[in-house]
């Protein structure tokens, strides 16, 4: 469909995919026609947006029309901003500050959150994708890779457990790392990272003033221009 | 060794010290194979010092001490336990091993017991101790122990037979199951003509001696035929559960029991205390002598393996046993026949 | 050598139904035939830490086995979310902590793509050479650990001894023994200290003696072989489906190691060097390969050595480092396997989301396939020459 | 066969082999092996180096440096100069219970003030010992070594 990535535009030009890329992507999209959303390069690697109905359509196409017999990982991800509870949450400013509105990597989403998954080939010329599907946020809904790659069971046991997409089909979808008990998904960004909360940050600047100077202690924030 | 201190003692103090020696020498036997061979030569095979500190020279004092702390550990026994066959199988286990003890010659007049047929003896009560070894893999309520109790079973089982049949040549030789006369018959016979250190039956019955190693092997539950305790799988199998004292005497058990075997591959292939020429009195002092230097000899080649080698398959085990070994054993022994009445 | 033909094995089957029943194992063990369910870890000697398997037996073959992982999970995709790139490196070691150089190396690679930063040549070799070296340690415990679960000890205290040579190569030049972070954004930390070059080609003919000492050992013993010909069988085409990789999948003749085939990452096609396999696919063959390996490491680690350019071993670097916003994948050959990070950056001083491919979870992963019809001696074999590290599978 | 043998004996030879060559342990409370100048074994504070900056307790991923100072007036530094205002350390723990040794806290310090020592004997009773406060950093300053030549190709220090 759009052929431009609708990449972020201030990041570096993306290198345009190489030729290899280009005829995994012309392969593709002969097998996935119209399934195949948007298509986008990471640093000359191929990355694909299916719609989520023809996900699994679109591994059984990798490992058939392109030879990818090898699974290399099935994650997802959440373009959510992490919601910032106060400003001044203990005055922490170790953490990197990301931008607050939603944006979205190379091939784009729907929505907040995507599913992502890498595949390559073990036969020369060892072609590889990556393929993007959005899920529905409210009710995160996925066909299972398990009949297709074997490997992608404890895969999707690991994003079931860390972001909540339910994989139809899946054997058993149950804890991998958590205990049983465990509620919540650890991976999406609303789930606070407790071990940041609970401690004080030692790096806010603990200088007495002398006497007659303000307080606010600005006066030793020279962290950043010290050096 | 009476006429020597010219005493008359009666037939109950005698009973009473050769009861007390026994009792002393396998602790001090399993000892003394424990330190030389699993603390000391391991370490130095693997390019390691082992216990340097305890006692001052080369750690010679870390196995006392390791039973010292064995016997102040607390007694634990598993809540589902049987218990009364758990607190007994290590005092068979032991115990066998005490009984094989019995029969080993160590001089013309310095022997226990003298048995007519003390080869038979020796390997019957030697496999008293698989009886210890089920029960404690079975009163122990674990999984682990039972696989190891059961391993050790079947395993024991299988090679009673090719330690058996590995004996018979000797016995055949030397016309006897009598370990002392085995042992005299050794220090009299010739090599042809020449008795200069007269006719250890390893000349003649080498594929026995190997045979005898090996199954030997297999009895002890030592590398490469250790799964019933193999720590990689079961941890340590049928002793998973035992602690402090009792654990004590599987450990007494085990190394107590290489040293009676080793004594019964010296006295049945090396020749035993004998020195030819040395008859009388030094005998019954340098006997001893000589033959613990031939214990250490043997001792060193079992452990030499032990730590060298990868452990079987439980079925391949028993394929080795039974293809292998005792058909191997049963040519030897008709060779052997053959050969008696040919010459 | 014969090669015994493999099993026969169903071209590719997913089955779960002879293990789903153990999937309520996790909270309950019900005995409900006469199968005996036994519990291997999370405390065992085989499972290299806190991996632990809940077999299914009939006598002493199993049935169905499933493996139970997290009891070491420190949930690093979620960490480095509040990290900066900088500080990522130290926990990123920790992944795998045999062999913590190589996984900082695709890390430093995906940011230095994103950002358009080439490191200096000679910080390449370097980071190369470390990176072969902590190979080497690794495979070199492998070795012995290997001799040690199929029941020979000694080989194991051999493999840590020759592992040490390797270790204080690595601790002379990072500091660290286990944890070098030593990989700046841009090149590497500190050069190499005089005289190092001549104790590592020192170091490197002790580990071409000690391989042979493993192939007299180990190797060469016909008990060994018994133990592990056809013992674990993967076929090609199962073990990639699961994502095995690395020496795992090599050994089931798998010609392929990221090394040569995959995007370029380390100077690696100036070296002279040769991809080892082996057509079994069983657990012989994975310790064979991994045997091939750490001798073709060792040479090239003898080559980098000799060619190492002079020259900075810094690129110019903003003292602040803020990754543009971009995708980035890296994936290289680790020592136990494909080792990928998926870096989303949006701009800040840290990454926004890693996904971060660890080789043991995959290698891992196929044991319910690998392991049903085996005896418990062979679990043990399979799971050791698997090879994995449990902060590799649980992250 | 004959490979089954030469395989079995082969084994034994190793083992004899190696049992006849001196061991490689080094028996350590009696004899040590000194770590390698490099290695990262105990930060040392330098304080009177320091300028209370926070850097180094900002860049820490672990959160366990501890840093209070105040200020202090000091007479100029060249006749009729403003009077200097110097920042002064009151308090520098370093929580070597939660300490990585990742060494970042040494690379960003901008006055070389922290310095790694490989000096690793200081293990304690109890976890809380493991807090090394200024004092005790200052002391490990003593077993900080001079830093190395470089192997030949390197680029000269810029220092």
């Amino acid at each position: 469909m759009a052929d431009a990535p609708t990449t972020e535009a201030d990041g570096p030009t993306a290198p345009a995919l190489d030729e290899r890329a280009q005829q995994v992507l012309a392969r593709l999209e002969a097998e996935l026609g119209d399934a195949l959303v948007e298509h986008g390069s990471a640093l000359g690697d191929l990355v694909v947006r299916v719609r989520p109905d023809a996900w699994r359509r679109a591994a059984e196409a990798c490992r058939q029309a392109l030879d990818c017999d090898f699974l290399s990982f099935v994650s997802g991800i959440d373009w959510m901003p992490t919601p910032v509870v106060e400003e001044d949450a203990g005055g922490d400013t170790s953490s990197p500050v990301q931008p607050r509105e939603m944006t979205f990597g190379v091939a784009g989403s729907a929505g907040r959150l995507q599913v992502f998954a890498h595949v390559e080939s073990t036969y020369a010329p060892h072609w590889a994708v990556t393929l993007k599907t959005d899920v529905d946020e409210a009710a995160p809904r996925l066909e299972s890779w398990v009949p297709v790659y074997a490997g992608a069971d404890w895969h999707e046991r690991e994003t079931w457990e860390m972001y909540g997409v339910v994989f139809d089909g899946h054997p058993s979808l149950r804890h991998l790392y958590l205990p049983a008990e465990f509620e919540g998904h650890p991976l999406r960004k609303d789930f606070p990272l407790l071990a940041r909360d609970v401690k004080p940050w030692p790096g806010l600047v603990d200088v007495e003033p002398m006497p007659g100077e303000s307080e606010a202690g600005e006066t030793a924030g020279e962290g950043e221009d010290a050096s | 060794m009476t006429d020597l201190l010219a005493l008359d003692i009666g037939w109950g103090t005698t009973l009473g010290i050769k009861t007390l020696v026994v009792l002393g020498l396998v602790p001090m036997g399993a000892l003394i194979l424990g330190y030389t061979f699993l603390l000391k030569m391991m370490s130095h095979m693997q390019s390691r010092l082992g216990p340097m500190d305890p006692g001052g020279f080369h750690g010679w004092y870390q196995l006392v001490g390791d039973g010292i702390k064995f016997l102040q550990k607390e007694d634990i026994m598993p809540e589902r336990a049987d218990r009364r066959v758990f607190a007994l199988a290590p005092a068979i286990v032991v115990l066998s091993t005490f009984l094989v003890f019995v029969v080993i010659p160590a001089g013309p007049r310095i022997k226990v017991a003298d048995l007519d047929v003390g080869v038979f003896y020796a390997l019957a009560v030697s496999s008293l101790s698989v009886i210890g070894v089920l029960m404690a893999g079975w009163a122990s309520a674990n999984k682990y122990a039972l696989l190891g109790g059961l391993r050790a079973a079947a395993q024991l089982i299988a090679y009673e037979l090719p330690l058996v049949l590995a004996v018979v040549g000797v016995v055949v030789q030397a016309g006897t199951m009598n370990l002392n006369e085995i042992v005299v018959f050794q220090r009299d016979a010739e090599i042809f003509g020449w008795g200069g250190i007269g006719f250890p039956l390893i000349l003649t019955q080498f594929i026995g001696f190997a045979l005898f190693m090996v199954a030997t092997q297999a009895e002890l539950t030592q590398p490469p035929f250790d799964m019933p305790v193999a720590e990689s799988e079961l941890v340590a199998g049928y002793m998973v559960e035992y602690t402090g004292f009792r654990f004590l005497f599987f450990f007494i058990g085990e190394f107590g029991t290489a040293f009676a075997f080793s004594g019964l591959a010296a006295t049945l292939f090396l020749g035993g205390w004998a020195v030819p020429g040395v008859e009388g009195t030094a005998a019954d002092v340098l006997g001893p002598i000589v033959l613990f230097a031939k214990v250490m000899f043997v001792a060193f080649l079992m452990f030499w393996a032990r730590f060298t080698y990868p452990r079987l398959r439980e079925d391949q085990l028993q394929a080795l046993a039974w293809k292998w070994l005792i058909p191997i054993a049963l040519v030897n022994i008709l060779a052997t026949g053959v050969l008696k009445v040919a010459f | 050598m014969t090669t015994t033909p493999p099993r026969d094995i169903p071209e590719f089957d997913v089955d779960p139904t002879l293990y789903r029943h153990l999937a309520d194992t996790q909270m309950n063990v019900e005995l409900d035939t006469g199968d005996m369910i036994l519990n291997i870890g999370p405390q065992h000697p085989a499972t290299h830490g806190t991996l632990r398997l809940v077999v299914r037996l009939d006598g002493e073959r199993v049935v169905a086995a499933d493996p139970i992982i997290g009891y070491m999970h420190r949930g690093y995709e979620k960490l480095v979310e509040f990290r900066t790139y900088p500080q990522i490196t130290t926990l990123i070691n920790r992944i795998d902590w045999l062999s913590s150089f190589a996984n900082e190396v695709p890390f430093i690679a995906a940011a230095e793509r994103l950002m358009e930063i080439e490191a200096p040549p000679r910080a390449q070799w370097i980071r190369t050479t470390l990176t072969e070296l902590s190979r080497i340690a690794t495979f070199l415990l492998f070795l012995g650990e290997m001799g040690l679960q199929v029941g020979a000890i000694t080989p194991a205290f051999y493999g840590f001894r020759d592992r040490e040579y390797v270790l204080n190569l690595i601790e002379a030049v990072t500091g660290g023994r286990f944890h070098p972070n030593f990989n700046r954004i841009g090149g590497i930390k500190e050069d190499l200290p005089w005289g190092w070059i001549a104790d590592c080609k020192q170091a490197m003919a002790k580990v071409l003696e000690s391989c042979d000492t493993f192939e007299d050992l180990v190797v060469g013993n016909p008990i060994f072989e018994q133990r592990t010909r056809s013992i674990g069988i993967i076929p090609a085409s199962v073990g990639a489906s699961y994502g095995v990789s690395g020496s795992n999948l090599r050994a089931s003749g798998v010609d392929w190691d990221l090394r040569r085939d995959g995007k370029p990452y380390l100077p690696y096609h100036e070296l002279d060097w040769k991809v080892w396999t082996h057509p079994d696919g069983d657990s012989f063959a994975r310790y064979w390969v991994r045997l091939q390996e750490t001798r073709e490491s060792a040479r090239m680690v003898l080559q980098l050595v000799d060619g190492l350019p002079s020259g900075p071993i810094m690129a110019k670097v903003p003292r602040i480092i803020k990754v543009p916003a971009g995708e980035a994948w890296i994936n290289t050959e680790n020592p136990l396997g494909e080792m990928g990070y998926y870096v989303v950056s949006k701009g800040a001083t840290g990454p926004f989301r890693v996904k971060i491919r660890s080789a043991s979870f995959s290698n891992v992963s196929i044991l319910p396939w690998v392991l049903r019809g085996v005896f418990v001696p062979d679990v043990i074999t399979i799971l050791a020459s698997l090879y994995f590290i449990l902060g590799d599978i649980d992250r | 066969m004959k490979r089954e043998v030469k395989g079995m004996v082969g084994g034994l030879g190793v083992t004899l082999k190696t049992m006849l060559r001196p061991a490689v342990t080094v028996q350590y409370p009696h004899e040590r092996e000194d770590p390698a100048p490099r290695a990262r074994g105990v930060i040392a504070l330098k304080e009177e180096n320091c300028t209370v900056c926070m850097l180094c307790a900002r860049s820490c991923p672990d959160w366990c440096i501890y840093i209070e100072g105040h200020k202090e007036q000091r007479p100029p530094r060249r006749e009729g100069g403003r009077p200097r205002s110097v920042s002064l350390l009151d308090r520098f723990d370093i929580d070597y219970a939660l300490c990585m040794y990742c060494g970042i806290c040494v690379e960003v310090c901008p006055f070389d003030a922290l310095f790694w020592s490989p000096e690793y004997e200081y293990s304690e009773h109890h976890i809380a010992d493991l807090l090394h406060d200024k004092e005790k950093l200052g002391e490990w300053m003593a077993t900080v070594p001079e830093p190395e030549p470089l192997e030949l190709g390197a680029e000269k220090a810029k220092k």
